[in-house]
């Protein structure tokens, strides 16, 4: 279907489009709570290559992975950090040594961009996991499909693609980009969630009348409505001010009402289907489960709190 | 340049005109008399320049421009605390419903006459037992051969001590269902036998009045619409000015008055910028409003892509003002012990000053809908969710409980 | 010293014995099989010193004592994680509505192996269209000679697939209104014609199950109470523990394995402890927790002067649960990336590990009331709010939509 | 009544009681929205002049207090902080000079405590507000029966009665326990509110119904029945603590407790009252200032929460 190169240029195999469409598609994603983390990972990996490798590098990494035959992913966190300013993962001449712990989807990734340290400078770069100096511990997890491992590194090879302060400001872009189609995902769920309890509400009968009739479980219902259409606002917003001053910003609101969103609809709409809800049978474990693990990949809300709060008072000045 | 944005553009160069002689600065320190003076100034000045009734049929005094001009324009007013306000329902409701129901050189004059600020148009809806329930109301109109006389109480009545004349929804038929037994009237406010008194509300303003009615004298010819068809033209009313320029910040400040202050303050001698709750706060609030901003915006884009808006736009006023009032706390208690102080109560200060938009916040929540009307809106219109039980469908309205 | 003084230290002094043979860590590496055998001689060992049936009469095999000293027990025991989670609803419930109806050497021998765990009893009320609305059952008990046979299905019974025996309400006549055609019996869970499948909830664990009826056959002597008063046996059943030890933790972790994991932490490179956002959240659970308790302290010296308790200790449930799940969220969101790590799948875990407390909350908030009937509760049995529109009431069973 | 004495020894005057009945004063003046701060301030300066004054001081001013003949008040804060370590206010040979924001209660007062600063070091001072070198501006505010004024100190008279970080400590404990006694204030007023929107909605008609019949009016009330029960619960048991270990952080959650509960009321009774409850008629707008200058007057929340949390971590370790 594509789906694997939507934002990337069509020379690479890609469709060359926006992060509007790439967010339709995660959307989509979101309603089915998909399993794999993989489109969401390599469109990542494959969107810091296409803005900061080489030529060479990406001719050889972006026609696979907008063909799909590679998966990519990023691991940039550390533990105690989202983005940390002093990686203990350390590029060296002997190449990348240390580690990344619970990077998403990196049970299968072919290749990774991470943040490392290099002279004591920070650096992005992009790193074949393939490699036999590469090992990875698949991690027992509350949403084991996102394929989570700890990644070690013991002197592997890798490419550094920028250094210094730069290199932190290429990880930020790279994670609000992701941001923002993973808030697409996330409202995506959220809905599914909201329309689930709806439909419920109108079917599912105590005391003689539909519960939909009672008002905690209709205004309940309203709540979520709303939280579902802020979501969805920001993400487009944030989606269509790709490239533009104040993206930043937008990509850290959409991400905030994102988790927002899905995290009350898990809660509510659970609670509303009562003892039915919490039965494997119901599914909606599958999203309680999953508002965390997206809310964790990325970086927790204080990380995007904080990183908001900084753009809005750098516009203010 | 579209055509809109040349609008627009011109329209800021007028404003900006202007804005010295009536924007928030020049209207700080007036008596509300001297604000409604002013008022009445500025709306004559905008009617000169084709400012009023922008969206209104040309026949009626009005531009015969689309509701894109005329949010484009109001955006850009409010932007620069123009005294706007004590005209907004008169010409946002009332008046455009004569413009429908009306006729003839003396209604023309009339119209006119709003238009230019000279006269006040008020809405004569709410009652002690009917707020939420407005079909609930009692005010009783008695036929009197070619005239009605009115006797009971209005409530909740915005600007009606400035008023010149008003519409007004009336029971005039008790003994069928409570919606099928209302008629709606204009009358003068001036007319004998009504009483208005100001009521003063939690901020301490009085914009609002209770208006006692004793036996007054109104003609058939003021009626609008059928006898026993008041509720569908009192729903009409309120729908017609169906698209507002959207207010994320829920008639509170704008958030950068917020952000402006936290950067001043020091909260137990650390800068307040630097403590994660406030932080989460500067966060949320942004996001919720950037949020309500983007869905205001896609609806301005689907009315000028002549499609309608999604029902999404009706989420603003729930969720601004309710945030507004949290804002409002966490303001005051940001500045300390100080932070009790009132030193402002301007006119419009509600616009700019923490303390007096948190006074003002419970007002603000109840008036167009309380939350749990506004849920059910959403719940019932939107969702499809099942109606509340309603004990009084279908009985006559002097046999409810 | 006071008399209750003595009995817990005493109690203490007991459990401090045994803790290393059973309790959290000896419990940690066993599977939920040998966790129940451990649970069985750990409940044989207190019968024998005492401590099963605290406040039961002692013609029953009980200690004759006071409720207080129950809970002084159950308290003390809490602490430490003994394996007592397959017994509780056992010996909570069922047994003692046994001890109130029952009766005869063979009953006599139940209650005992029950109270020594060698026999464990469960409680088969609710059904997939029966949860809040118990009295909505349809399990149809039909009469047949001297016996009644059985037909439908229970949902979310506790512990069946390890229950000897079990108490059920049935419907007996869908001919009269919900509450007035339901029968009570008690049933060997090994009649034929019973098959339990254990139903996986949001943790991943099963301790509730699906039972279905398929002709089971039973005596009417099973029967306790009346024939179409099973609904206030019921009743009775669900209000025979009315004074539990009350959990501030919501049956989560306590808050100092939060505060412990906080001073463990970095969030952004920063001490997590240095965090306004976290420290309100510290602060904020503490004092709900610290009244929670204070409202249990309460209540117990209330007991303790032979007083009713106050109703406020009905918002134990309600409020921990809630507070439990949303702290659970801030403690694996704090934990970053490694947050997703599922290190502690052991019996008990739920009780020290946030990440398996917060995936069973959700199930901690639906069982033993959702939030809309406790707070329906609070608001008509203690403040006299009235009673939700019921369109179910007074109308025959087989007639209700 | 000898309300004004509760707390203060026989010898004085006083009724030698202790905070638990100081509290249920507090609580009845709360559900009265009572007007005028007196009570609770003078309690707070007598009942510091009775820990930390000498014998004389304490004979010049507690009958008075006790007998209300006079009125006290203590001026700990300034502009942002709520006790600041080294306080602008200083104390020299030539007498106290500086100022105090916004004392509660001061626009009346005889007597304050004040925290002031001396050789570079924190004290805590007694000073007689009579005296010509203290100027009062009483400031319009939202709630101006609290009688809250800046004080200005032109080389006045005063005595010190604790110095450095004792002082501190004293001025931290004096806030506790006017805490715990403003706890039991709010939880007057949060109650207060609870009942009257209980009454109301018994009474209050809409769509051929009591509205206390919907269920979001009826939720509402009873998660504030909630909240009133935690906040009486944390205020009766910080009293039951005086004197004890312990004591801080349980008045610490008591104010917590209580601001939360008496905010909620605020907001949610005038809402559940609609219309009516926002006009003066009503009287619920009292209750909405109070439960601002209650919540500021010793402290916002975030004072309190950080006072606990460092209470909590201590007691941890």
């Amino acid at each position: 279907q594509g789906w694997t190169g939507i934002t990337l240029p069509e020379y690479y195999g890609g469709l060359d489009l926006s992060l509007v469409e790439m967010g339709l598609v995660a959307e989509a994603c979101g309603r089915n709570v998909v399993g794999a983390p993989f489109l969401l990972s390599s469109f990542a990996a494959a969107d810091g290559l296409n803005q900061f490798a080489s030529p060479e590098l990406k001719e050889t990494w972006l026609p696979r992975l907008a063909s799909g035959e590679a998966i990519g992913t990023i691991a940039f966190a550390e533990t105690g950090a989202t983005l940390p300013s002093t990686p203990t993962l350390s590029f060296s001449g002997n190449g990348l040594k240390g580690g990344k712990p619970a990077v998403s989807a990196a049970g299968h990734a072919d290749i990774a961009l991470v943040l490392a340290e290099r002279d004591g400078q920070p650096i992005l770069a992009c790193v074949d996991l393939t490699q036999t100096a590469v090992t990875r511990d698949l991690l027992d997890t509350f949403d084991n499909s996102r394929c989570a491992a700890d990644l070690s590194f013991d002197n592997a090879e890798a490419t550094t693609l920028v250094s210094g302060e730069a290199a932190l400001r290429a990880c930020t872009l790279i994670l609000a980009r992701l941001a923002v189609v993973m808030a697409h995902e996330q409202t995506g769920g959220a809905e599914a969630l909201l329309i689930k309890a709806r439909d419920y509400a109108l079917e599912r009968r105590a005391f003689g009348q539909v519960i939909g009739a009672f008002q905690s479980v209709k205004h309940r219902i309203a709540e979520l409505y709303a939280l579902v259409e802020l979501s969805r606002a920001n993400a487009i917003h944030a989606a269509s001010l790709e490239g533009q001053s104040g993206f930043l910003a937008a990509a850290a609101a959409a991400r905030l009402s994102a988790i927002e969103a899905y995290d009350v609809a898990a809660r509510d709409v659970i609670q509303i289907h009562g003892g039915i809800g919490v039965t494997w049978e119901a599914g909606l474990h599958l999203h309680q489960r999953r508002t965390r693990s997206l809310a964790l990949e990325i970086g927790a809300s204080t990380f995007w709190e904080d990183l908001l709060v900084d753009e809005i008072m750098k516009e203010a000045v | 340049m579209s055509d809109l944005d040349a609008y627009r553009a011109k329209a800021q160069e007028f404003l900006k005109l202007h804005v010295a002689e009536y924007g928030a600065e020049a209207r700080k320190t007036l008596s509300e008399e001297q604000d409604l003076e002013l008022g009445r100034r500025w709306q004559a000045l905008k009617y000169d320049a084709g400012y009023v009734g922008i969206s209104w049929p040309k026949e009626w005094g009005g531009q015969g421009l689309s509701v894109l001009e005329k949010l484009a324009f109001d955006d850009e007013e409010m932007k620069h605390g123009f005294p706007t306000v004590y005209f907004s329902i008169s010409l946002g409701m009332p008046v455009p419903m004569i413009l429908r129901y009306g006729s003839g050189a003396w209604m023309q004059e009339r119209v006119t006459r709003a238009m230019q600020g000279h006269e006040i148009w008020c809405q004569l809806f709410s009652e002690p037992a009917a707020g939420s329930d407005l079909a609930g109301l009692r005010l009783r109109a008695e036929r009197d051969g070619d005239d009605w006389v009115l006797n009971g109480q209005k409530l909740w009545t915005s600007w009606a001590q400035y008023s010149d004349y008003g519409v007004i929804v009336t029971r005039t038929d008790p003994n069928v269902a409570k919606h099928k037994g209302l008629t709606y009237f204009w009358l003068d406010m001036r007319a004998p036998g009504i009483e208005v008194r100001p009521v003063k509300l939690t901020s301490g303003g009085a914009h609002v009045n209770e208006i006692f009615f004793d036996d007054v004298r109104i003609s058939d010819d003021q009626r609008m619409g059928e006898v026993g068809g008041g509720f569908s033209v009192a729903m009409e009313t309120l729908f017609i000015e169906r698209y507002q320029a959207l207010d994320s910040a829920g008639f509170g400040p704008p958030l950068d008055i917020f952000t402006d202050l936290v950067k001043t303050l020091t909260v137990e001698g650390v800068p307040a910028i630097k403590d994660g709750r406030i932080r989460q706060q500067i966060a949320r609030n942004y996001a919720q409003r950037s949020a309500l901003e983007a869905i205001g915006m896609r609806a301005l884009r689907a009315l000028a892509d002549g499609k309608t808006p999604g029902p999404e736009g009706s989420l603003n006023k729930l969720v601004s003002v309710r945030s507004r009032q949290r804002l409002g706390e966490l303001a005051i208690d940001m500045m300390g012990v100080a932070g009790v102080r009132r030193d402002n109560r301007n006119n419009g200060a509600g616009r700019t000053d923490w303390v007096e938009s948190w006074l003002d916040a419970p007002t603000g929540r109840i008036a167009g809908g309380a939350d749990e009307m506004l849920l059910n809106t959403i719940a019932e219109k939107i969702l499809g969710l099942p109606q509340d039980y309603r004990p009084d469908k279908g009985v006559a309205f002097n046999e409810i409980k």
